[in-house]
C-alpha cells in the first residue's frame, strides 16, 4: 500500500543561473552600483594595464652600454642588467661572490633537510642557529683559511638586505620571547624594566635608533672601545624588532589557559621546563601569523639602513640611479627594487599560511 | 690617544662623503679616490708607510659630526668648511684647507639666467645639514630676494631632485658643483653661475682634544705643500732623498734629522707620504684636474708663488 | 603543636627570596649599565668640549624651512624651527590619519564587494602595497611623479589652479573686514542644525515620524554659509597664483615634498587598514546580516546599526597600533625633503650645534608622548564603545 | 511525480493561500536542492516540516522570506511576487517573522532594544510604544524582568525566547521557525514549545522546521515531509503518523519513533 | 565552632597523618575564602569533599600542592611543611597528582608524550622506561590503544582517563581530584568512577570534590562538607548521609538527593 519514493532526477540549473553568463551577470551587473564599480574598475584598468605592459615589456629595451642605447621609449632594464651584480652582492669583490653563493646555497640545503624525517630536527637546529652563522660569518669576513678580508664596509646590496633581515629575525625571536616573559613575570621589577624597555622601543621610529646605533653609540663607550657599524646596526634593528615580538608573544602567551600552567605546576615541572616544554610551544604556533607579520615589517624596515649610509638592495639602486650614465632610470631601479621586496615578504606571507595550515592538521583536531 | 689607537688596530677609519667626484667616490668596484680620500692616504702613508691602510666610512652630512665626536671615525674628510661655530663648539678640531672653496649656483642653461642676482623667486635644492643651507639662507635674505628652500637629506637626492625639474638651482661649493656637473647627464646643458657667494676653506676635521693627532693631519697636508713648492713629487722622490743637497730637501724626505719623531712618527713619514701619494699638485691634478671630468682649474688653489693662496709654514 | 612546623630552609630555596635577589641583581645591573654610559658620555663630551644644555634653543637657526605653518623666518630660533618641525610632523600624522582610514574602509570594503573586479583589485591593491617598504614607496612617489609632471613653464592649468613639478597651486583666500559676519553666520547655521537634529529625533521618539535631519542640516549649513557671504558683501579676494620667471608666484600651494610623503603614509596604512576592516566585518557573523534581514530591515540600516557598531569592537585596538605606526613612518618625509621633525632637529638642528644627545632626547620625547597621546584617545574611545555595548 | 504533486496540490484550494509556492525550483551552483515544490499554505494554517538533514527544509523556509533566491517557478506570499523588486522583498519581510535556530540575536543590544529595533527604524513606531509593546511580548514570554540584561548574560532557553518575541514585535502575520529547539536541553525545549503553542493557538499563520513530534502532534495542521529536495508527503499529523503513504515516510518515521 | 574543631581532630589520632591542615586560613584580596581549616587526612584514607559552589573546595585542594598559598596556619604534606621554600614545593609536586575538572592536557602534545614528560624532565626517569610506565597506566584505563593521538582527538571520558593517568604516571602517593566528572555525560562519569574506584582499592590517599554520592557512598572513608570557606562536618559517609550532625548538612542533602 506504501507508495514507492523516488527521488526526482536532479535537473541542470536554468541557463541564466549557472555558467558564464550567470557569472559574470551575478559579479558584474546585479545592481545599478554593481555596474558602475564594474565600469569603473574597467575604466582603472584600462588606465593602468595597457601602459604598464608597453612600457614595461613592449617596448623596453633589455640590453646597452648606457642610457643612450634605451631609444624604445619604454623601461630601460638595461640599466638592471648593467648594475645587477652590484645590486645583488654590493661593492663586494667580483671574485669572492662565491663565498655569498655558496652561504646561500648552504642554508636552503639545511632548510629544506627541514623536510627530511630521519634527521633529527634538534641537531639540525643548533647547526641552523648556532653552526651555521659561525660559518657564514667566516664566510663573508674571511680572514681564515687563506680567506681574503672582505671589509663590510663592502657588504651591500640585497647581500646585506638578506643579512640584515635573516639576523634580525633570528636574534629578535628569542629576545622577544625573554622580553615576552618578563613582562607576564610577577617580580614587580623584572615587570617594569621590560615594560619600559618595550614600550619605550615601540613609542619611537626606527630611524631614530638607527641614527643612535650608527653615530651614537661610541658616545657612550669610553675611549677606544668600538665596534663595527654593522654590528650596531643589526643590534639596533634587532632590539627594535624584539619589542614587537614580545608584543605578539605576550598575546600568545594570554591565550593559553591558565589551566595549562597549573597542569604543569602541578606535575612538578620547574619554571623554566614548563614554559620551554608545555607553554611556548602552543603560545607560539598560536602567533605565527604575528610573528611573520613582524618579520615582514623587519625586513622592509632593512630599507632604512639606507639613511644610515648602508648600502642595502634600495641604497645600491638609489646610488646606481646616480651614475651620469645611466640618468633618469630612476623608474626602473624602483621597480626592480619593488618587485623584489614585494616577492620576498608575499611569498614570506604566503608560506606562512602555509605552515599554519600545516601545523592545524597535525595538532588540534576539535 | 689617536695615534695609538690607530697604530694598535693598523688602520685609519676615515669619515667621507657618500659620493662627490673628485673629492670621495667609490668606484663600481668599492674603490675609494678623491683628494678628500688622498688626505687620509696621506696620513696612513704617514704612520705606516702604506697608503692602503684606511677604512672608510661614508657619513651623509648629517651624521659626519656625530660620527666624529664618538669616535666611530679617526678623521673627518669630507668636504666640510671650517666655520668659527664648527671649530669652538662642536668639539672638533679643524686641522687646515686642503681646498679652498666658495659657493655657488648650477642652473639650466635654458632658463637664461647670467647672474645669481637675477634668481628672485627661485626654487633652490641643496643637502641637508650643510653650511650651504646657510649661506643659501643668508644670500637671499641680504638681497632681498624670494626663494623656496628644497632641503633634501643626501646630496645625491638633492642633485636627482634639481635634475627632475623640482628646482630651478642647484647650490652646493663650486668644486662640488662641478662634480656634481659631472653627473648629469647632459653636463653642458648647465652652467655655473660666476658669483661665488661665501668662503668655504675645506679641510679634514679631528677630534678636539688629542693635538698630536691633529699636528699629524696639519703637517702632512704642509709636507705635500711644501713638496709641491720644492719640486717633489712621486716620481722623482726616491732620486731626490739620494742626490739633494738642499738641506731644507733633505730634512724634509727624511735622509736628515728626525723630523717625525716629534710627531710620534718614523723619519720617513715625508717620504712615504709623496712616494706613496704625491704632492699637493699631484693629488689636484689626478682627482679634478683640467683633465679629470670634474676639470677644475687651480685657481685659488695654487701656490703662493703662483698666485694661489697655499702657502705652507716650512719644515724645520 | 608547632614542633615540626618548620623544616630549615636554606636561603636560597625560598621563593620568596630568590626572586628578591633575582630583581635586585637586575636592578642593579641595570643602574650600573646606565651609570656607566652616562658616566662614559659626560667623560666624552668634556675630553671633546661638546657644549651642552638646551641654551641652543634659543639662538637663531638661520636655515630656511619649506613648509611652516606659523611665521618662520631664518632669523627665528632653533626653537621656533623645532616648533615648526613639530608643528609639520602633526599635520602630516593627522591628514595622513584621516586619508589612511578613509582609503582603508574603501578599500576593505572593496575587497569584500561581491563585484569580482573590484575585489580583485583591492587585493592587488592591498597586496601590492603591504609587501613593498615604506620609503621605496617614498621614493616612487616623489622622484617617479616628479619626473612624469611639467615644468612650470608648461604647467597644467585649470581655471586658476596651476600643477607642476613645484606643486599644485590654487588660490589663497584673503580674508576682509566683514568676514567675521561670515564666521558669526557659519557658526549659527551650525547650531540650528545641531538643533534640528536635535528636534528631529525628539520629534521621531515621540511620533514615530521620521524626518531628513541629516541631509537638510548639511544643506542648512552650505547654503546658509553661502547666503551670510553675499550678505556680508564677498568679503573675501584671492591672491591667484600667476606664472613668472621661474615658478608660479602667489596663491596657496601644495608642494610635492608633502603630497609625496602624504600620498605614501595614507596608501600604505590605507593598505593595512583595509584588512583590519575586512577581518573586523567577517568577524560579525552573517546570521547578524540574515536576522536583521528578516525583520524587515535595508542593508544600508543593517550596516550601520547592526555590522559596524559590532565590527568596531574588533578593528579599534589593531587600527590604534596603524595609526601609531603612521605617526612614526612620517619620520621618513626626511629622506624626500618633507621638512618634518627628523629633517629640520636630527638633520639639520644638529649639525648646526652639535648637540646630538639633546636633539635626538627632544625627538625621542616628540614621538613618545606623539604616541602616547594617539594611544590614549584610542583607549578612551575604544572604552567608550564597549560601555555603549555592555 | 507529476500525480504527486497533483495530490498535494488537491489539498489546497489556494483561493485563501497565504503562501503559495508554484512549481519552484532552486539551484547551489551545479546542486539542485528544491525540485518543483507547489504547494500553499492557507491562512492560519500551522505547517511542520520535518525531512532528514540536508533535504532543503530550512532552504524551502528562507525562500519564503527570501533570505534565499529560487532560480525557477513562483513564490507568492500574501499576494506578493517574490522577485527582485526590493520594495516587494521589504514589504514581505515586515510581515514574516523568522526564528532562528541560533536565535542570532543581537549582542551589542540589550533585550529591550533588540525587540524594539526593528519597530522604530523599519515600522517608524515611536519609541515608546515600541518598548511597550516589546514589553508586553517578553511578559508573553516570561522573561519581562530580563529587558535590560544583554543576550551573553542570558540562558539559552531565555535567548530563544527573546528571538520569538523579537520576531513578534514586528506583528508580523506568519512565523518561520527554523529548528528553534533543536540547540537546546530538554528543560528549555519544552519552555520554548509552550510559547510556540501558546502562539498557535491564537491563530497566526506558523511554518516550522522541526523533529519533535510532540509538538507536530499537538499543534500541526499538516505535517510537511520533504526528501531530496521534494516534497514528499504532505497530510494531518494523524494522518502522518497513523498511515503515511509513502515508503520513505514510514522509513523516516520508523527511525524518529525509535530513536 | 571551636568545639566543632575539636570534634573533628579527635577523629585523627594524627601520628600517621600524610596531609595536615593547621588553622588555615586563605584570603584573596579581602575575600576570606579558608577559615580556619583544621584537618588531617590518613595514610590511605579515601576523603571525598562537597558542598555548595563557592565554599572553598577546590581552594582547599589546590592548597595541598600549593598551588594556591595560604596566608596563615600551616600545610603539612607528608611531614613537609608548604612555604615559599622551592625545595619543598618541588618535592612535594613529584608526590601529590592531580587530576583537574577540565583535564588540561597539552593539547600540543601526544597521549604518549602528555604522560612521559614530567617523569622524563622532573623524576629523570629514562624515556624508554618513562614509555613503559606510561603504556602500562593508559593500560589500566583501557586507552592503550589511543597513546598516539592528540587529546583533541578523543572524547571527553577518555581524556578524562588519560588525565588521571597522567597523574598516575609520577607515581604518587597522594591523588587530588577536582571534579572530575563533572564535564561529563553520564556515560562517561561511570568509565571515570570505575577508574577512581579501583586505584582506591589499591590503597592509594584520594582527596577528591565531587557531588557523585554514589561514589562517596561506594568509596570514601570520610566525607568531608564545607559551606563558607569552613569545614561544616566531616564524618564517615553512613553517618553523613544517615545522621547529618549540622542543619546545614541536612539543608544540602535534601537538595542533592531530592534533583
Ligand atoms: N550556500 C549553499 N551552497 C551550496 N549548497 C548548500 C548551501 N546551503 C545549503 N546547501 C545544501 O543544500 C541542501 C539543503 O540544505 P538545507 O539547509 O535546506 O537542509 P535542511 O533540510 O535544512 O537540513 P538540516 O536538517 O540539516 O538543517 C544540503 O545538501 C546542503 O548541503
Ligand atoms: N582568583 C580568585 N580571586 C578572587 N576570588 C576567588 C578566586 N578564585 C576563587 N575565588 C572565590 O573563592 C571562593 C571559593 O572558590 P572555590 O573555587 O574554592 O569554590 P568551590 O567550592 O570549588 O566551588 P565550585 O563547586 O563552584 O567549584 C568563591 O567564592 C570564588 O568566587
Ligand atoms: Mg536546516
Ligand atoms: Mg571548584
Amino acid at each position: 500500500m506504501a507508495i514507492e519514493f523516488k527521488p526526482s532526477p536532479s535537473l541542470p540549473p536554468p541557463s541564466n543561473a549557472v555558467g558564464a553568463v550567470a557569472w559574470v551577470r551575478k559579479n558584474f551587473f546585479s545592481s545599478p552600483l554593481n555596474i558602475f564599480l564594474t565600469v569603473f574598475s574597467f575604466y582603472i584598468l584600462y588606465l593602468l594595464v595597457p601602459p604598464t605592459v608597453e612600457w614595461a615589456f613592449l617596448d623596453a629595451t633589455w640590453s646597452g652600454e648606457n642610457k643612450d642605447a634605451c631609444t624604445a621609449g619604454g623601461a630601460c632594464w638595461a640599466f638592471i642588467v648593467a648594475y645587477f651584480d652590484q645590486f645583488m652582492y654590493g661593492l663586494y669583490p667580483q671574485t669572492e661572490y662565491w663565498r655569498i653563493n655558496l652561504a646561500a646555497i648552504l642554508l636552503a640545503l639545511l632548510i629544506g633537510m627541514y623536510a627530511i624525517k630521519a634527521i633529527n630536527k634538534l641537531i639540525l637546529s643548533i647547526a641552523v642557529l648556532i653552526v651555521y652563522p659561525v660559518v657564514a660569518y667566516f664566510l663573508f669576513a674571511g680572514g681564515i683559511l687563506g680567506l681574503e678580508v672582505v671589509e663590510t664596509s663592502l657588504w651591500g646590496g640585497l647581500f646585506l638586505t638578506t643579512l640584515l633581515g635573516v639576523v634580525g629575525i633570528v636574534a629578535s625571536l628569542p629576545l622577544g620571547v625573554v622580553l615576552a616573559l618578563g613582562r607576564r613575570s610577577n617580580m614587580p621589577i623584572v615587570k617594569s624594566v621590560c615594560v619600559v624597555f618595550i614600550e619605550t622601543v615601540r613609542a619611537v621610529p626606527l630611524i631614530t635608533i638607527l641614527f643612535m646605533a650608527s653615530v651614537m653609540i661610541p658616545l657612550f663607550l669610553p675611549d677606544g672601545l668600538n665596534f663595527n657599524k654593522l654590528l650596531r646596526v643589526l643590534i639596533g634593528i634587532t632590539l627594535f624588532s624584539a619589542a614587537y615580538m614580545a608584543e605578539v608573544i605576550r598575546g600568545g602567551l594570554q591565550a593559553i589557559p591558565k589551566g595549562q600552567y597549573e597542569a604543569a605546576d602541578a606535575m612538578g615541572l620547574t619554571y623554566w621546563q614548563s614554559m620551554l616544554l608545555v607553554i611556548l610551544p602552543q603560545a607560539l604556533k598560536l602567533v605565527i601569523p604575528g610573528i611573520v607579520n613582524t618579520f615582514i615589517g623587519l625586513f622592509k624596515d632593512t630599507t632604512l639602513v639606507y639613511i644610515v649610509g648602508m648600502f642595502d638592495l634600495l641604497g645600491r639602486i638609489q646610488s646606481a640611479t646616480h651614475d651620469g650614465d645611466w640618468l633618469g632610470t630612476t623608474t626602473e631601479g624602483y621597480a626592480f627594487a619593488g618587485f623584489i621586496y614585494w616577492a620576498i615578504c608575499f611569498g614570506m606571507s604566503r608560506y606562512s599560511m602555509a605552515v599554519e595550515r600545516k601545523l592545524d592538521t597535525g595538532h588540534k583536531r576539535n | 690617544a689617536t695615534l695609538d689607537d690607530v697604530k694598535a688596530k693598523g688602520f685609519i677609519q676615515c669619515g667621507v662623503s657618500t659620493g662627490v667626484p673628485g673629492f670621495s667616490n667609490a668606484d663600481s668596484t668599492g674603490k675609494w679616490s678623491g683628494i678628500d680620500v688622498d688626505a687620509c692616504r696621506a696620513v696612513s702613508a704617514a704612520i705606516f708607510g702604506d697608503a692602503d691602510k684606511v677604512k672608510y666610512t661614508p657619513l651623509s652630512a648629517k651624521e659626519r659630526f656625530t660620527a666624529l665626536q664618538s669616535g666611530e671615525i679617526d678623521i673627518l674628510s669630507r668636504n666640510t668648511t671650517w666655520t668659527y661655530t664648527r671649530d669652538a663648539s662642536l668639539g672638533l678640531d679643524f686641522t687646515t684647507t686642503n681646498f679652498y672653496d666658495g659657493q655657488g649656483f648650477m642652473v639650466r642653461k635654458d632658463l637664461g639666467v647670467e647672474k645669481a642676482m637675477e634668481l628672485d623667486g627661485a626654487t633652490v635644492c641643496t643637502e641637508q645639514g650643510t653650511t650651504t643651507e646657510l649661506n643659501m639662507a643668508d644670500f637671499f635674505r641680504k638681497h632681498s630676494m624670494d626663494y623656496v628652500p628644497v632641503v633634501v637629506q643626501k646630496a645625491d637626492e638633492a642633485l636627482s631632485a634639481y635634475a627632475s625639474g623640482r628646482c630651478d638651482v642647484y647650490t652646493t661649493d663650486k668644486s662640488g658643483l662641478a662634480a656634481h656637473r659631472s653627473k648629469l647627464s647632459d653636463p653642458s646643458a648647465h652652467m655655473i653661475l660666476p658669483e661665488t657667494i661665501s668662503k668655504e676653506p675645506l679641510g679634514p676635521v679631528v677630534r678636539h682634544g688629542d693635538n698630536q693627532w691633529k699636528d699629524i693631519v696639519t703637517w702632512t697636508l704642509f709636507v705635500q705643500i711644501n713638496a709641491e713648492e720644492m719640486g717633489i713629487s712621486s716620481e722623482n722622490v726616491a732620486k731626490i732623498k739620494a742626490e739633494s743637497t738642499d738641506p731644507g730637501i733633505r730634512r724634509l724626505v727624511g735622509a736628515e734629522g728626525k723630523m717625525g719623531e716629534a710627531l710620534g712618527l718614523g723619519s720617513d713619514w715625508a717620504y712615504n707620504i709623496i712616494a706613496e701619494v704625491g704632492n699637493y699638485g699631484e693629488v689636484f691634478e689626478r682627482n679634478v684636474g683640467p683633465d679629470t671630468r670634474v676639470g677644475l682649474p687651480r685657481g685659488v688653489n695654487n701656490l703662493w708663488t703662483e698666485g694661489g693662496v697655499l702657502y705652507a709654514p716650512p719644515v724645520r | 603543636m608547632s614542633e615540626k612546623t618548620t623544616t630549615n630552609t636554606s636561603f636560597f630555596n625560598d621563593a620568596g627570596n630568590r626572586a628578591l635577589l633575582f630583581q635586585v641583581v637586575l636592578l642593579t645591573a641595570v643602574v650600573a649599565i646606565g651609570y656607566y654610559l652616562f658616566h662614559n658620555l659626560q667623560a666624552n663630551l668634556q675630553n671633546q668640549g661638546i657644549s651642552t644644555g638646551f641654551a641652543f634653543l634659543n639662538e637663531p637657526a638661520g636655515f630656511p624651512i619649506l613648509i611652516h605653518l606659523i611665521e618662520y623666518t631664518e632669523a627665528g630660533t632653533y626653537g621656533r624651527a623645532f616648533l615648526v618641525a613639530l608643528i609639520n610632523t602633526m599635520l602630516i600624522s593627522f591628514i595622513g590619519i584621516v586619508l589612511a582610514t578613509i582609503i582603508g574602509v574603501i578599500m576593505g570594503l572593496a575587497r569584500l564587494s561581491q563585484n569580482w573586479l573590484v575585489a580583485r583589485l583591492a587585493t592587488v591593491y592591498i597586496e601590492t602595497l603591504r609587501n613593498i617598504p615604506l620609503l621605496l614607496q617614498m621614493f616612487f612617489w616623489y622622484f617617479a611623479v616628479l619626473a612624469a609632471l611639467p615644468h612650470p613653464r608648461d604647467s597644467i592649468i585649470f581655471g586658476d589652479f596651476f600643477l607642476n613639478k613645484r606643486g599644485i597651486y590654487s588660490p589663497n583666500p584673503i580674508f576682509q573686514d566683514g568676514f567675521g559676519v561670515v564666521i558669526f553666520g557659519f557658526l549659527a547655521c551650525v547650531v540650528a542644525a545641531i538643533a534640528l537634529i536635535v528636534w528631529a529625533k525628539k520629534r521621531q521618539t515621540r511620533t514615530g515620524v521620521w524626518f531628513p535631519a541629516y541631509w537638510t542640516s548639511c544643506g542648512i549649513i552650505v547654503f546658509g554659509t553661502i547666503a551670510c557671504y553675499f550678505l556680508a558683501g564677498a568679503p573675501v579676494t584671492f591672491d591667484l597664483p600667476e606664472a613668472s620667471r621661474f615658478n608660479v608666484k602667489g596663491g596657496m600651494v601644495l608642494v610635492p615634498e608633502f603630497v609625496a610623503v602624504l600620498v605614501a603614509l595614507s596608501t600604505y596604512t590605507g593598505a593595512f587598514i583595509a584588512e583590519i576592516v575586512r577581518a573586523g566585518i567577517l568577524s560579525v557573523s552573517w546570521g547578524q546580516t540574515e536576522a536583521a534581514r528578516s525583520l524587515g530591515m535595508r542593508d544600508s540600516i543593517t550596516q550601520r546599526l547592526i555590522v559596524l557598531p559590532q565590527a568596531l569592537r574588533v578593528i579599534i585596538p589593531p587600527l590604534t597600533s596603524q595609526y601609531l605606526n603612521l605617526a612614526k613612518n612620517s619620520s621618513l618625509g626626511a629622506a624626500i625633503a618633507y621638512p618634518e621633525l627628523v629633517a629640520v632637529v636630527m638633520g639639520t638642528t644638529l649639525n648646526q650645534t652639535g648637540q646630538a644627545i639633546e636633539t635626538i632626547g627632544l625627538c625621542m620625547l616628540v614621538y613618545g608622548s606623539l604616541s602616547l597621546s594617539i594611544s590614549f584617545f584610542m583607549n578612551w574611545y575604544n572604552k567608550k564603545m564597549s560601555l555603549v555595548e555592555r | 511525480m507529476t500525480d504527486r504533486n497533483m495530490a498535494l496540490a488537491q489539498l489546497e484550494p489556494g483561493e485563501d493561500a497565504i503562501i503559495e509556492f508554484k512549481d519552484v525550483n532552486k539551484w547551489y551552483g551545479e546542486f539542485h536542492v528544491l525540485k518543483n515544490i507547489d504547494f500553499s499554505i492557507k491562512k492560519g494554517e500551522r505547517i511542520v516540516v520535518c525531512g532528514p538533514s540536508g533535504s532543503g527544509k530550512s532552504t524551502m523556509t528562507r525562500c519564503i522570506n527570501r533570505l534565499e533566491e529560487h532560480q525557477k517557478g513562483h513564490i507568492l506570499v500574501d499576494g506578493i511576487e517574490m522577485n527582485d523588486n526590493l520594495k516587494n522583498i521589504e514589504a514581505i519581510r515586515k510581515d514574516v517573522g523568522m526564528v532562528f535556530q541560533h536565535f542570532n540575536l543581537f549582542p551589542h543590544l540589550t533585550i529591550l532594544e533588540n525587540l524594539t529595533l526593528a519597530p522604530i527604524w523599519v515600522r517608524k513606531t515611536p519609541k515608546k510604544e515600541a518598548e511597550e509593546m516589546a514589553m508586553h511580548y517578553l511578559e508573553r514570554v516570561k522573561i519581562a524582568n530580563q529587558a535590560l540584561k544583554y543576550p551573553g548574560q542570558l540562558s539559552g532557553g531565555q535567548q530563544q525566547r527573546v528571538a520569538i518575541a523579537r520576531g513578534l514585535c514586528m506583528k508580523p502575520r506568519i512565523m518561520l521557525f527554523d529548528e528553534p529547539t533543536s540547540a537546546l536541553d530538554p528543560e528549555m525545549i519544552k519552555e520554548v514549545l509552550d510559547v510556540m503553542i501558546q502562539l498557535a493557538d491564537e491563530g497566526m499563520t506558523m511554518v516550522c522546521v522541526t523533529h519533535e513530534m510532540g509538538f507536530a502532534k499537538t499543534v500541526a495542521d499538516r505535517v510537511v515531509f520533504m526528501d531530496a529536495g521534494e516534497i514528499v508527503e504532505a497530510n494531518t499529523p494523524h494522518e502522518f503518523f497513523d498511515n503515511p503513504q509513502h515508503d520513505r515516510t514510514q522509513l523516516f518515521l520508523s527511525q524518529i519513533l525509535n530513536h
